[in-house]
């Protein structure tokens, strides 16, 4: 419901990543982890930064 | 103002004062007592303040909240509040430590009356962390010992760990001109004065009323017995004085929490009479 | 007629219960404000035409004793959710239930006489004739109704005790219900996203929304303002506003009736309907669920079984 | 005798630019259905037909606004004491609110009595009053819920305005009523007005025969103590309030006001924003005790604080300026001027309250 939802309100789909990884899949826990932070990155920003003085 | 204050220069009743905490004192397991000193030695010279007033701890980054200033003017080498750990701005400031600091903003409210206490028996009924707001007064009146006649001082508390300021009691305790009497809610090992509610415990010492004024602060529902007990050795209304406590923000009188009619309890109060508090509507 | 029908109905109820809630004239012709008769005295300003905009059921769950409530089509949604979620007593309420040929916008209405100050308003059949300084306007019903009856299913209550009138069958197609929400879809993302930057820029957090919304029973310990640390701070950005809307309306999942009260009543006119009314299709397409459609169904987000018994999942 | 002056209507784009050099106007702006103030710009679809939907309240009382910010520095050689240094540094622009509403007007004396001329001056609220400029346009018809009339107000009254305006067809006649409304008038597109006096005298005049003042006859001048106090009453009309914060926020006399502090790691802001006596966490204590639990004593209290206990405070002037905005923008149609109405109706007494719904309101459930 999620992963529709946000690209309604303009939040793109590649922000939201929902997956299953068990506690002993350590390797794939900490692929999935840098995947995804790389992939946000790429993204950038969502607002403009949020700093405390806006 | 203190040089770590950049400032517009009119005094702005919001800003509040750095302070460091020089010694924070347990009282008991949820009450802690914190001495503050303000960096600026100025501003601590030249700070006055009446019993009974209080002042709004700034922990920046959590919120602000109102404790009384419960060490008297006429002690000023530390401005003292007793702290009960209760919400947000409580338990983190149970999390500092001495020499951490804070931001307070102080004098607030007006004060015990203790011009026309003079010459009269003074009563006091305290439970609990009920027992901050009137430590200040009686620390005043022993400073000031021959203004008042004899001092009476019933209070009690859950457990006898949960009575605050021990060597405070110790010391009133072999005065010859203080009445203290102590009092825990139910049994307890090795405590061997009284046992029993503070209300009860008023009922059996049965404090006549003539030229007395009773001030009780406590938790709203010994308050409620208390007031009936005195009404029942019958205090007039003017003669029984209490602290009023509500939510409060601004600490000014302006932001509309803690108004009972028109009067403020953070300006115009917390101390009232139980006559001025006939007459105003329920807050 | 049908309003005399309806006093004739509180009449008959009013022995059993404390409190009839239905509607009266408001501060102006143009608007009702709702009622809470407690003695057959007040009989006399009981009022039902198309300005009866506001869902009364919103009040059951905090009301102690039996009460008899009046209901539309859409608000008697929210009585069989409340009964699929138990928060109200079922035998504690009298439902009246009143077939409803749509209700009129205040703000369409206004739109249509330019804002101008009303001086009368009359309800012939399905017409409203609004007289305004600069003369009489008849506008049709079906012009200035909500966006919610232009696709109405349930113009006749799904539950009732009394009826007022006899029922009448929705004449919309049933696909037409989210046409608004593909059609919104049809937008690239950062139209989307400029779109509601913009609306919820508009917002002064007044929560009006959350509380006349009838699901919404924890308005008391809201998530957006009780919580420490603080899940929204009280600053006005973009982003703190929409937090809030997500939260409500994610709070909402298979739970909204699309009564429509949350966009009647934002004083700012932001379409805060718009993401209920999206999480509602996904709903209807993931779990197939209609909600306040059946009391004996089950909301999704209220069970939890490993497989759907209705969701097309596809087997590992 | 007052200066005055006259506007032609063509000539309000540049008489906005001229204001707009040295400070920021707000004029109401149209955006769909609402009209909300908005810093002006040249593109923005000004509307003078009928009252903004919000008043103008926020440019010089913001729903948001820094009171300092404060940031924790750690001493480089011990890591445990850590300093704080504040800042209330704050520079507003100079403002103009234009085409607001005498009532809009007024609003703002009543916030002066609490904010500036009390024993503790506001310093933010008092910079943005003293930079800002109040034009307002006297109204020619009341809308739905007007009763300025019955709070000691008018479709053209002058308190709290630096320029009055009044519609005369062709233009706007000006008239000042305080130096910086001189100033305004001193720019070179105002006119000289002499000759619409009576034209515009005229639409005042007729414009306060409309305004329906709702009160009873002979209302009281103070509320009745006993119908005040009647658990009863404000039950059964505070039966219908959702206890929502539109009321608040779209009124032009309410102050009432949150201060939290925002921050992340070890910087922050402490900010003051606009908060309602309507909303339960408004007065919840931590203990959980609640002093005014349900939303009929929070009705009381809004009710209360602006037609008894502010009356009482600051000698008569009651707290609200009938602006009507609580009445056409309340969810459920509250209408203040009724429930008022009732409190000084010299009439009314408080059994007929209690007997008319005894039964529904001692099990509270009202």
């Amino acid at each position: 419901m999620l992963k529709n939802m946000l690209p309604f309100v303009g939040i793109d789909g590649k922000r939201f990543h929902y997956t299953w990884v068990s506690a002993s899949e350590g390797q794939k826990w900490q692929q999935v982890v840098t995947g995804f932070t790389k992939q946000v990155h790429d993204l950038g920003p969502l607002h403009e930064k949020k700093e405390i003085a806006d | 103002m203190t040089e770590n204050c950049t400032c517009n220069g009119d005094n702005n009743p919001y800003l509040p004062e750095i302070a460091t905490v020089t010694r924070i004192i347990e009282e008991t397991p949820n009450i802690k007592s914190f001495q503050v000193v303000f960096n600026d030695p100025e501003r601590m010279k030249n700070f006055t303040f009446e019993p009974g007033q209080v002042g709004q701890l700034s922990l920046f980054g959590v919120g602000e909240a109102t404790f009384v200033i419960n060490s008297p003017p006429t002690r000023m080498e530390y401005l003292q509040f007793s702290v009960m750990k209760a919400g947000e701005v409580t338990s983190a400031l149970h999390t500092i430590y001495e020499g951490d600091q804070i931001g307070v903003r102080a004098p607030l409210g007006n004060y015990f009356p203790y011009e026309d206490m003079k010459g009269k028996n003074i009563l006091f009924v305290g439970g609990g962390i009920g027992m901050a707001p009137l430590r200040t007064l009686i620390l005043y009146m022993l400073d000031n010992r021959a203004d008042y006649k004899d001092i009476t001082i019933i209070y009690g508390a859950r457990t006898p760990p949960d009575l605050c300021y021990k060597d405070d009691l110790k010391e009133w305790e072999e005065r010859s001109d203080v009445n203290l009497i102590l009092t825990v809610d139910n049994e307890f090992p090795g405590w061997d004065k009284r046992v029993g509610f503070v209300p009860t415990v008023l009922k059996e010492v049965a404090p006549k009323w003539f030229e007395t004024i009773a001030i009780t602060c406590g938790p709203p529902i010994m308050i409620k017995f208390v007031l009936e007990g005195l009404a029942g050795l019958n205090f007039p209304d003017e003669n029984i004085i209490t602290t009023l406590e509500a939510r409060m923000k601004c600490g000014i009188g302006i932001c509309g929490r803690c108004n009972m009619g028109h009067k403020y309890i953070c300006k115009d109060g917390p101390v009232f009479t139980l006559a001025q508090l006939n007459e105003l509507p329920e807050i | 007629m049908s309003t005399e029908k309806l006093k004739e109905t509180i009449q008959k109820v009013f022995p059993d219960v404390e409190t009839v809630i239905c509607w009266q004239e408001g501060f102006d012709k143009l608007h009702t404000t709702p009622l809470f008769m407690t003695a057959s005295a007040q009989e006399a300003k009981v009022v039902w035409n198309p300005l009866c905009v506001q869902n009364l059921t919103s009040y059951l769950p905090s009301m102690k004793k039996k009460v008899a409530v009046v209901v539309k089509g859409c608000d008697s949604r929210t009585i069989v959710q409340f009964m699929e979620e138990g928060l109200i007593d079922r035998n504690n309420v009298v439902i009246i239930g009143i077939p409803c040929r749509g209700v009129v916008s205040v703000k369409k209405v206004l739109r249509a006489v330019d804002f101008q100050p009303i001086e009368d308003v009359k309800c012939v059949d399905d017409t409203v004739i609004v007289k305004t300084a600069s003369g009489e306007k008849t506008l049709k019903v079906s012009d200035v109704w909500p966006d919610k009856c232009a696709t109405c299913q349930y113009p006749t209550p799904v539950i009732y005790d009394y009826l007022i009138g006899d029922a009448i069958e929705s004449d919309k197609p049933a696909e037409s219900v989210y046409e608004d929400v593909r059609e919104f879809e049809t937008k690239t993302l950062e139209e989307r996203k400029a779109y509601f930057e913009r609306e919820f820029g508009k917002c002064i957090r007044c929560y009006a929304c959350r509380n006349a919304c009838p699901m919404c029973v924890c308005q008391d310990s809201c998530i957006a303002e009780t919580r420490d640390p603080h899940w929204i701070t009280q600053k006005l950005s973009a982003q703190e506003k929409m937090m809030f809307h997500m939260i409500h309306s994610i709070h909402l999942a298979g739970r909204c009736v699309e009564c429509g009260e949350c966009e009647r009543v934002c004083p700012m006119d932001i379409p805060v309907a718009k993401i209920k009314k999206k999480i509602n299709a996904e709903m209807k397409y993931l779990y197939d669920y209609t909600t306040g459609a059946n009391p004996d169904d089950k909301p999704p987000m209220y069970t939890f079984n490993v497989d759907e018994a209705k969701i097309k999942e596809h087997k590992l | 005798m007052a200066k005055t002056g006259f506007l032609p209507k063509e000539k309000i784009k540049d008489f906005l630019d001229a204001l707009s050099k040295d400070a920021q106007v707000h004029v109401p702006v149209k955006e769909g259905d609402i009209v909300a103030f908005k810093p002006y710009s040249a593109d923005a679809e000004i509307c003078l037909t009928r009252p903004a939907n919000t008043s103008p309240k926020a440019v010089i009382y913001p729903q948001c606004d820094k009171l300092l910010s404060f940031e924790y520095t750690k001493d480089p050689e011990d890591n445990k004491k850590t300093s704080i240094t504040l800042s209330d540094k704050r520079d507003y622009p100079n403002a103009v609110i234009f085409g607001c509403r005498p009532c809009d007007a007024k609003g703002f004396t009543i916030f002066d009595k609490v904010f500036v001329t009390a024993d503790y001056v506001d310093p933010y609220y008092r910079e943005h009053r003293e930079k800002t400029t109040i034009i307002s346009l006297a109204c020619e018809t009341p809308f739905a819920g007007c009763f300025c009339v019955a709070v000691d107000g008018g479709p053209a009254d002058k308190v709290g305005s630096d320029v009055l305006m009044t519609d005369v067809e062709k233009g706007y006649y000006l008239e000042s009523l305080t130096e910086k409304g001189d100033k305004v008038l001193s720019l070179p597109m105002i006119q000289e007005g002499a000759s619409y006096q009576a034209a515009a005298q005229k639409i005042q005049t007729e414009a306060a025969a409309k305004v329906k003042n709702p009160l009873p006859k002979g209302a009281t001048e103070k509320v009745n103590p006993t119908l005040f106090d009647t658990d009863e009453f404000w039950q059964q009309v505070a039966a219908k309030c959702i206890s929502c914060g539109a009321c608040t926020y779209l009124c032009p006399t309410c102050y009432c006001f949150n201060i939290t502090d925002e921050a992340a790691r070890d910087k922050g802001e402490r900010i003051r924003t606009w908060d309602a006596c309507m909303f339960q966490h408004f007065t919840l204590e931590t203990s959980g005790h609640n002093p005014r639990p349900v939303k009929s004593r929070r009705l009381r209290q809004r009710v209360g604080h602006k037609f008894a206990y502010y009356p009482e405070k600051y000698d008569g002037v009651i707290a609200c300026c009938g602006c009507g905005r609580c009445i056409r923008h309340c969810p459920v149609s509250v209408d203040i001027s009724e429930i008022v109405g009732y409190l000084k109706d010299p009439g009314q007494d408080p059994k007929t309250w209690i007997e008319r719904n005894t039964k529904a309101a001692k099990d509270g459930s009202l």
